[in-house]
């Protein structure tokens, strides 16, 4: 039987290499995968180039592992948000490298690399300093910018329920660029708030089918980002 | 002196012009408010970015779900009939044309309808897009609302943007605290003036020339 | 409140034009709107390009429409099959054109059309007689085929239950293309096996978000086109 | 005199290279005959091209749902732990290179690892390809399993095709009733022999040339 149950976070994430290129699902706190992303900063990970919609907020999760010094490289679409302090700080100090990329071309980009196309073109950003140096076209009349896929090495994902296959269902906007970027990465490790037994997800409602999931660790009360923040919480 | 429209009624001026049924993203800002101001015997469905279409208003501190929240990353609720997916369609809603109508708050916007709410091209500053490069180019009409002046006075309202654009070409009508606007061929043209604006103050107060409203007779 | 449906099969189509492009849902007899396109076959209009993965089985349903010689184009994957009779017979005799686009290409543009992008790169089809006039482009040392996007004026669809804001839900692999074109065609018309009340459909597990689709029909015992062609029924 | 593998035979080698946990797409014909003779402690996860991950056997009368079928639109089960999507999500997992396996009837293999399966080019014939030219390109692994020869004696393994192609170098191995043979870079080269079949038997009925097994001495 396919069992993709892996015991613990520290085990499913300790063959990330420096320099990899990591997904980290999530759209600011709501489907941040706080328990990866912190037993990566255990892991210690260096050069890393990560691929999220924001970069962190407060000093936990994903805003800690770029204060630890393991991310070299963000691409996003929105760096800046309320409660983000780590990345501007890294960013101003030339310690970090930065490639904006809007959020739906992001998006697109990234579920590209997930079904094999390589480029595709799109509207957005003609007309704009983020097409520069891009390729430009018309089609029908208009103008469109052509855009790449975008894969990686890994992606850690947060999840409301996995089975043992990898078949996966999030919990309302929690969903976001999770199952995007469980189809363009290599090796998909994801956290799930439960596991549930084979056949226990009804097949209509899979969001993410099994075939794009690697590694399953059940977390099953995982911390929430804005708790953290709220407490004033620090990683490590 | 007070004159003119404020924020709410901006709003509220905005929402007479989306037709029932529509299907609308509101940015951040003036744009929120719009939802306060319905007109009776419509419905608008609420679209945000991150993932939910039937979006509803924030909620009690009981039914809050920290999963549960808009593109500006506050906590809201889902309508009966709503409906969550992902990132990828989500934005094919929007890129796909689907959406028909946003409303943006702007730093700027121009007579021949470029606009200009993401950078203030500042070095040094960091870059923040969003989706607001696919909402102007993707949703059928964008209204931007705004205040007509900035804080210092100077007009929002201009010939050419002098930030870096967000897109180039896009807004349909401008909604402000003054008047409200149509973007034309031949640039902006006044539709409606607020109560106790003269179109000689909105003419004053606008980067560039404004025609008078198209004669309907 | 927004309401899409509508009382009947016959208004449900009735201003589909002569010379309109016509999206049917449907994988075989699987998820074919049977009692949409006899409505259609009533209606009479001409001259229809359609797409569908197939032409039709039996003298039912998309069969019974290409045998109504309404359908000047068909734009397919798969134009045989053993219950094929009709289209086999009028392409032989000229009176109907082909365009066969391989089965992923063809649900890939018309995913395009609906999110907005106009063309995108494959590598399906490279170095065959259907890539014969496409522009072809490397990426990364492979060489890949542009494909544009499809559009239509119309979408038949047949889905297990609707609401009345057109959110839908479909029964296994009925779903097949019909999400798809939901979100191409200007003009999306449904029928529902079931109108449930508004917020009967769980938020999680709606299949097509109701921005994609603009009338919805109950259909309480959609015949079944296999069920049709065991029983030798023909249309009209 | 009968030498060589039955169909079945055939599957079940082919079975054999298949590792634990791979996702399989099967053909119509010999293809769909490997689900029986999945090695002990093996399990195989089969998608078929309408959007489902997990097919399972061919249901009883009463089991049966009209909705539930397969690529070849034949009536199936889901096993335990199934998905159902729609087909660009079914088709990226082909084209996005997820699958492991994709098992496939020819007409013609080419020593290049070219296949021609889909259309014998006859001019006035219905053409249809299916999913058949995604799958070739998409799939990690394209296994071929066929009968050496056609009903009336001519290779199938040939040096090139001469009818259309479905995909051009993408073959990875071949699976006949006489042997299992390999897609190299110097053309095609010899795994296995069936029980009773000896390599010149192989050879004169290859339109090519076929290398000896390679030492792994």
């Amino acid at each position: 039987m396919i069992n993709k149950v892996c015991p613990s976070v520290t085990q499913a994430v300790a063959d990330i290499p420096d320099g990899a290129t990591v997904m980290v699902g999530g759209f600011g706190a709501s489907g941040s995968p706080i328990e990866l992303i912190h037993a990566l900063i255990d892991q210690g990970a260096k050069n890393l180039t990560v691929i999220n919609n924001n970069t962190g907020n407060g000093e936990v999760g994903l805003a800690a592992l770029i204060g630890n010094a393991q991310v070299s490289k963000m691409i996003c679409s929105f760096p800046r948000s309320s409660q983000s302090r780590l990345f501007p700080e890294f960013y101003k100090q030339g310690k970090i490298e930065l490639d904006l990329v809007p959020q739906g071309t992001l998006a697109e980009r990234i579920r590209a690399a997930g079904a094999g196309i390589p480029a595709f073109y799109t509207p957005t950003t003609v007309g704009t300093v983020l097409a520069q140096g891009k390729e430009q076209r018309e089609f029908d009349g208009r103008t469109y910018v052509m855009e790449h896929w975008l894969k990686a090495d890994y992606a850690l994902i947060k999840c409301e329920a996995a089975d043992p296959l990898g078949n996966l269902i999030y919990n309302k906007t929690a969903r976001n660029f999770s199952p995007l970027m469980c189809m363009a990465a290599k090796t998909t490790i994801v956290q799930a708030g439960r596991l549930v037994e084979r056949g226990g997800i009804d097949p209509e409602h899979v969001v993410t089918p099994g075939i794009f999931v690697n590694r399953v660790v059940e977390v099953s009360e995982p911390v929430h980002e804005d708790t953290l923040i709220a407490e004033g919480r620090c990683y490590p | 002196m007070t004159t003119g429209w404020t924020r709410e009624q901006i709003a509220a001026r905005t929402a007479q012009d989306i037709p029932n049924g529509s299907y609308v993203n509101l940015g951040i800002g003036i744009p929120e408010l719009v939802a306060k101001f319905v007109p009776e015997g419509r419905e608008f469905i609420y679209h945000t970015e991150n993932g939910l279409l039937g979006m509803g208003l924030p909620p009690s501190e009981d039914e809050r779900d920290l999963d549960l929240m808009n593109a500006g990353k506050k906590y809201v609720t889902a309508v009966p009939g709503a409906a969550y997916f992902h990132h990828a369609d989500s934005f094919s809603m929007i890129r796909g044309g689907h959406l028909d109508v946003c409303v943006l708050g702007t730093m700027q916007v121009a007579a021949n309808g470029d606009i200009a709410n993401w950078s203030t091209g500042v070095p040094g500053a960091i870059p923040a897009v969003g989706g607001a490069m696919d909402l102007v180019q993707g949703v059928k009409q964008i209204f931007v609302v705004t205040q007509h002046t900035t804080k210092t006075g100077e007009p929002k309202l201009v010939e050419r943007c002098s930030y870096p654009l967000t897109g180039a070409g896009v807004v349909s009508r401008v909604y402000t605290n003054l008047a409200v606007i149509d973007i034309t061929p031949d640039g902006f043209q006044l539709v409606d003036l607020a109560p106790g604006v003269s179109f000689d103050e909105v003419k004053n107060k606008t980067g560039t020339s404004v025609l008078p409203p198209a004669d309907n007779g």
